[in-house]
């Protein structure tokens, strides 16, 4: 029943991934310098890198000063670059890479980063509404069926261009990812944050009746029963 | 078909297999208890009704109403209401107040307890009428002297000293540092459901003021325990003689301890 | 109307049925809307969130010193899993080392809830295929065993409360690695017996055998994980290729078979991967080392240092990963779990087209969906 | 063990409602005016039946919960009664005072109709089945059909129509779709059953219960499970008849051996096809797709309750114990003993205790016991009930057909399969001496 194939294959990375574990931005530096030559080709990617890094550079003070942040761009990063998509990355805060899209590439970018034959990220987590303290953050998870591989990609919304009583809205990718259709769901239930043209946008885990997006920091709830007395106890 | 007439023998047969394998269950012991009658044997830890413990030597009550388990409680279901005493400026316990009706038995506030005053105890027969009923003051939350000196040792807990007074922070990681401690290898044989029922019936109203009476003119644990056997109510009796074995070696147990 | 009676042929009129959210068969309250025509189904609407307990809300409305005790909640027939999750995300926001000894136990208790998690599905699903008298109570018979070893760990049998961040809740004592032995040593045996009943049955055969085949495309789409996809022939299992905890140490295959896997493919996986988790728990019970079991100080006002993180586990349900950012504060400022059932089950009105009645059980149950996961 | 005891106690009540009881009556009463006895002697068997039929169903409902605990590591039921006995009477008297509901939009007449139709036919189609389970007691002789099985089987036929009832009137989509898989389960599964049993009928040559449980008598050779009287001849043989006896049965040599294998073997066949078909007839596992319980939420009476269901539930168990009882007379010779006597008779002390029970108090002074129908009342019901216990060990074991392969499995397996029996059989039982 059990093939020993896979197994096998694995044996390696096993010993890379388990190599890499304790410190943290060194797998990417590795995949960074393997991903170097490819891009070396061409020169007009040699500025682009920099900018970036530079444009990064003030951030993890502000944001958590204990990671390394590699110099190197990232794989994915230099990866949609190449493809004309423009990406931002990060400053990781773990060993993953994370990269910043605008909502209007976001499609045309995981299309890519699927079908690709090199960079095969075609397993998407989840989609994670975040309600940061100025934007809010739709969050892909991406990893792979076939390599280690895995990436974070964040499309920030300001809080301020959204218009008043309206939602955030972000291009579903529900329709050639089936995968996403219910994570976008549940995002809009629960995050408000309208994915366009998603091809069956409704709440999922509330009533069809509920007002409000709970996860919203500025959600009122009926009743706190963390603050004041539980309403469900009898004292 | 001779394939047809294998496959359908070959399924026959399987099925005889099948059957076999049930019947042979004819010659096995049942599994189940029939529990009111006999009571489940439960792990030390286990996590059930909430209690308060009394510094089974000296009877004096653990609870320093430092108010972490009520912080801490995920349900806000314990309410702790204490007060300043004048002469000697310490906090001082009026009520204690747990809502079991909406407990959901973490085991939280026992992790976090600095003076191991409220813990799990093995008992998990609260059933009641009403809501209300389910909300235990601290008389009903209050274990008697034997009782919590039956807790101490079956959760291998490090015996109070005669004045815990030290709600220091310090000592709030002292509680699951205590618990996680390789215990000694004391293999605990009682039966605790079949003890810890009749406690709960038993009037635990008078259970801290005569446990105090008794222990001053006693002050061992082991001779009390036969004293009070006779005063307390019918049930108790029974459940006596069962808790004698571990309180009997407990005081072997804990001196090399202390 | 007018135009039914103008067809020359027998026009048949499509019966929409509710099934659940109070149903026999539809463990816990899923609500599937049904359209069938005959016995033959149409259509499928899984219709969630009767169960839903905002779970994410209330992690981010307490302490993480509390919110450890309610993760267990999120999967109850995995709890280990959960907060293992949770614990794992933690540590590699806050970079808490974790002591071996306390990662062998980890490793011990969850597969031990695998183990637990498998024969439940395992009972569940014959009486999901109508076997409702007999057999279903042979592997509750095991699992209550290994619940009584819970018990004596984490101090209850399902919501255990026993992986914390940076460490393990208790150490066990000796006799209770006795007690593990004794029960790893009889338990093949009953996997056996289950094996005899169930496993060549004809009756069991026809039900299972080609149906509810779940193509790798299909799979892959719907971002399907754990022994489902498993059995469609992806080999993909956190433990092996994305080694976490001390994983790598253990000698163990990835369980996977060739061909698409259809509903008994996934039984057999699911039987296999007890086998191996047996395999796993005597290795982990010989290399256990002595220590610390606790790397990060529990106290009810713990904090994680500011950043996210996602760490994920291989749940038996398939990859349960948390996803995790920490404000620095008490509490977290976003926690988001990726549950395994909510995935599979996105994947259900594919294989449930245009088959008939009888098989929704036997699919549906197949996927091993656990309702509180799906709607937290 | 327990099983035995309950076992026994069983067979005694069966045995005290079902025969001592009437003809303790009819003697009580025999002395008055011979018309009112006349009229006694053809009600008594009706209330023998009446009388008889819920306690046995009681019965048999208790001890299928015993054995499934038994086979399921479990305590069976142990609270209500002397170590739980009476549990299964106290869920009767709890079923009987339970509110009768009738759903909103269900069709009342139909609704209430249907578990009457349902029980009706297993009444009075377990009649002419009394006279061949007691060996022809006096007392049942009345009620002997010269068609005895056909009369049964044109009863059994009767509940489809009341489960569709019941599926239609109680307006309610999951009763609906079990209504009409019963009605199609069951026609189609009446063809293996009637082929099978046609089969033994013809063996035997009539279609008299009673005359077919005598055929069999003496010996498991004899009965129609092996060879319906193809193994008469060895069987008379055994008994002392020696080569002549072999000659006169099997008188065409070596063909009539190959013909007499032949039907030994058909006829285990069409046994274990009557034993399928009934397991469909009377809706039991694996067959049970009309009430499938993950499926349909109860199928047919999902909305049933209190005495409604109490008569559903009531008559699948008494269609248990009939379908039993059937195979017992039809296949396993009825109340004969399966030890052939001459080797009874041969074994020390048997006959003196059946001369024991003859001279006893109870037949000799008040005939309640006469020794033949007793012996065969004992035999009959051993038969059943162990027949019964492994209906229960198959509950217990195997899962549910899908109702497209139960369908296929009907039509396309059983049937050609029983007409293969029944032609052979034809063409075999030229060739021996058998019954009939």
């Amino acid at each position: 029943m059990t093939d020993e194939k896979p197994s096998e294959a694995e044996k390696p990375e096993d010993k890379k991934a388990e190599a890499a574990k304790p410190e943290a931005a060194k797998p990417e530096v590795a995949k960074a310098d393997g991903a170097k030559p490819a891009d070396a080709a061409k020169p007009a990617d040699a500025a682009k890198p920099a900018a970036p890094a530079a444009a990064a550079a003030p951030k993890p003070a502000a944001k958590a000063p204990e990671p390394v942040i590699p110099a190197t761009a990232g794989k994915f990063e230099q990866f949609l670059k190449e493809h004309g998509i423009p990406a931002q990355r990060l400053p990781l805060s773990l060993e993953v890479e994370t990269i910043v899209l605008s909502g209007d590439v976001l499609q045309a970018a995981l299309r890519l980063l699927r079908n690709s034959s090199e960079v095969k990220l075609d397993l998407l987590l989840t989609i994670s509404g975040v309600d940061s303290n100025d934007t809010y953050d739709s969050v892909y998870h991406l990893w792979s069926y076939s390599n280690l591989d895995e990436l974070v990609i964040k499309v920030l919304i300001k809080k301020s261009d959204v218009a008043e009583g309206d939602l955030p809205a972000v291009p579903s990718i529900a329709n050639f990812w089936s995968a996403a259709n219910w994570h976008e769901r549940e995002t809009y239930d629960l995050m408000g944050i309208r994915y366009a043209n998603h091809p069956y946008l409704r709440r999922i885990l509330n009533p069809w009746d509920w007002e409000g997006y709970p996860l919203r920091r500025d959600y009122k709830q009926l009743v706190d029963c963390l603050n004041d007395k539980n309403p469900h106890s009898m004292r | 078909m001779a394939n047809l007439i294998s496959r359908a023998f070959g399924g026959l047969n399987e099925v005889r297999r099948g059957l076999a394998t049930v019947f042979k269950h004819t010659f096995r012991e049942p599994i189940t208890k029939n529990y009111p009658d006999e009571m489940p044997d439960l792990a030390p830890h286990f996590r059930g009704r909430l209690a308060l413990t009394v510094n089974p030597e000296t009877g004096d009550h653990l609870c320093i109403s430092c108010k972490q388990c009520e912080r801490v409680c995920p349900d806000k279901c314990i309410e702790i209401t204490s007060h300043k005493s004048p002469e000697t400026n310490k906090l001082e316990l009026i009520d204690f107040k747990i809502d079991h009706g909406l407990c959901m038995f973490c085991g939280l506030c026992t992790e976090v307890c600095p003076t191991l005053c409220i813990i799990n105890t093995n008992d998990f027969e609260m059933a009641d009428y009403s809501r209300e009923s389910l909300i235990y003051d601290l008389k009903k939350l209050t274990l008697s002297q034997d009782e919590s000196a039956f807790y101490f040792d079956r959760k291998e807990m490090p015996l109070p000293k005669p004045k815990p007074a030290k709600p220091a922070p310090a000592a709030a990681g002292a509680a699951p540092a205590a618990v996680a401690a390789k215990p000694a290898a004391v293999p605990s044989v009682a039966a605790p459901g079949a003890d810890a029922k009749p406690e709960t019936e038993a009037p635990e109203a008078k259970a801290p003021a005569d446990s105090k009476t008794v222990e001053v003119k006693k002050p061992e644990v082991k001779a009390e325990v036969k004293e009070e056997s006779k005063p307390e109510a019918k049930p108790e009796a029974k459940a006596e003689t069962k808790t004698d074995e571990p309180k009997a070696d407990e005081p072997k147990a804990d001196e090399p301890k202390a | 109307m007018a135009t039914e009676i103008q067809e020359i042929d027998l026009k048949t009129d499509e019966m929409i049925i509710n099934m659940g959210p109070q149903h026999p068969a539809t463990h816990g309250v899923l609500r599937l809307l049904l359209t069938l025509d005959g016995e033959t189904v149409k259509h499928v609407e899984p219709v969630l969130g009767h169960l839903h307990r905002a779970q994410e809300w209330q992690g981010q409305n307490r302490t993480w010193f509390q919110y450890q005790a309610l993760i267990d909640r999120v999967d109850y027939l995995s709890g280990m899993f959960t907060s293992w999750a949770m614990a794992r995300s933690c540590e590699q926001i806050d970079g808490t080392v974790v002591p071996p000894r306390a990662e062998y136990l980890r490793v011990m208790v969850s597969e031990m809830n695998r183990i637990t998690s498998h024969l439940l599905w395992l009972g569940t699903y014959l009486i999901d295929l109508g076997a409702m008298f007999g057999f279903p109570f042979y592997p509750f018979r095991e699992r209550e065993k290994l619940f009584d070893l819970f018990e004596e760990i984490a101090g209850q049998r399902m919501m255990f409360n026993y992986i914390r961040i940076g460490g393990v809740l208790r150490d066990p004592k000796p006799e209770w690695f006795d007690k593990l032995k004794r029960f790893l040593d009889e338990f093949p045996d009953r996997i056996d017996e289950y094996e005899t009943i169930v496993t060549q049955n004809p009756i069991f055969l026809k039900r299972t055998k080609g149906v509810g085949i779940l193509t790798q495309a299909v799979a892959k789409d719907y971002g399907v994980t754990g022994p489902c996809i498993r059995s469609s022939g992806i080999p993909l299992d956190l433990r092996r290729t994305k080694p976490y905890s001390v994983y790598p140490e253990l000698k163990f295959d990835v369980i996977t078979f060739d061909k698409e896997g259809d509903t008994w493919d996934r039984y057999m996986a699911r039987i296999l991967e007890m086998r191996q988790s047996i395999e796993i728990i005597r290795q982990c019970i010989d290399k256990l080392p002595s220590g610390d079991i606790m790397g990060k100080k529990q106290m009810a006002g713990m904090r994680i240092k500011a950043g996210e993180g996602f760490a994920a586990v291989e749940s038996p349900r398939g990859i349960l990963g948390c996803y995790v950012i920490s404000g620095g504060g008490e509490k977290a400022l976003r926690f988001r779990w990726r549950n395994p059932s909510f995935c599979n089950l996105s994947v259900l009105h594919e294989l449930l087209k245009g088959c008939p009645l009888s098989d929704i059980m036997a699919i549906f149950g197949s996927i091993d969906v656990i309702l509180p996961d799906v709607d937290r | 063990m327990w099983l035995a005891g309950i076992f026994t106690i069983v067979w005694m009540v069966c045995w005290a409602l079902g025969i001592a009881l009437p003809m303790l009556l009819t003697q009580q009463l025999g002395d008055k005016a011979a018309l009112t006895n006349e009229i006694l002697r053809a009600a008594t068997p009706v209330i023998a039946i009446l009388v008889f039929i819920p306690i046995n169903a009681m019965f048999m409902v208790l001890i299928e919960r015993r054995a499934l605990a038994l086979w399921t590591v479990r305590k069976g039921p142990n609270r209500v009664g002397p170590d739980g006995n009476f549990q299964t009477a106290a869920d009767a008297v709890k079923l009987l005072l339970k509110e009768d509901i009738t759903p909103t939009g269900a069709d009342a007449v139909m609704h209430t109709f249907a578990p009457i139709l349902f029980f009706a036919p297993s009444v009075f189609g377990a009649v002419p089945l009394l006279a061949a389970v007691t060996n022809n007691h006096p007392l049942f002789r009345v009620l002997n059909l010269p068609t005895g099985i056909f009369f049964v089987l044109a009863a059994g036929a009767l509940p489809v129509v009341a489960l569709v009832m019941a599926g239609w009137a109680s307006n309610n989509k999951y009763s609906l779709v079990g209504g009409l898989r019963s009605a199609a389960q069951a026609i189609s599964y009446e063809i293996p059953l009637v082929l099978s049993l046609i089969t033994v009928c013809l063996m035997a040559g009539t279609l008299d219960l009673v005359k077919i449980t005598e055929q069999q008598a003496g010996g498991i050779l004899n009965w129609n499970l092996l060879g319906g009287g193809a193994l008469t001849g060895l069987n008379n043989a055994l008994a002392g008849g020696g080569a002549k006896a072999l000659a006169t049965s099997y008188f065409m040599g070596p063909i009539s051996y190959v013909c007499a294998g032949l039907l030994v073997i058909s006829l285990i066949i069409s046994f274990w096809l009557y034993l399928t078909g009934a397991c469909a007839e009377i809706n039991r596992i694996p067959f049970d797709l009309p009430e499938a319980e993950s499926e349909l939420v109860s199928g047919y009476n999902t909305e049933y309750s209190g005495m409604k269901f109490a008569i559903f539930f009531l008559a699948e168990f008494t269609n248990l114990f009939i379908v039993s009882s059937i195979t017992t007379v039809m296949f396993l010779g009825g109340g004969d003993n399966p030890i052939p006597p001459y080797i009874l008779n041969n074994i020390p002390g048997i006959p003196q205790m059946v001369a024991a029970i003859r001279d006893s108090y109870f037949c000799s002074t008040l005939h309640i016991i006469n020794p033949e129908t007793f012996f065969a009342t004992l035999w009959v019901i051993a038969k059943v009930y162990g027949l019964v216990i492994f209906a229960v060990l198959i509950r217990g074991t195997l899962p549910r057909f899908r109702i497209d392969q139960l369908m296929a499995f009907g039509w396309k397996r059983l049937i050609p399969l029983s007409l293969i029996v029944f032609i052979i059989v034809v063409f075999a039982r030229e060739f021996v001496i058998c019954h009939g």
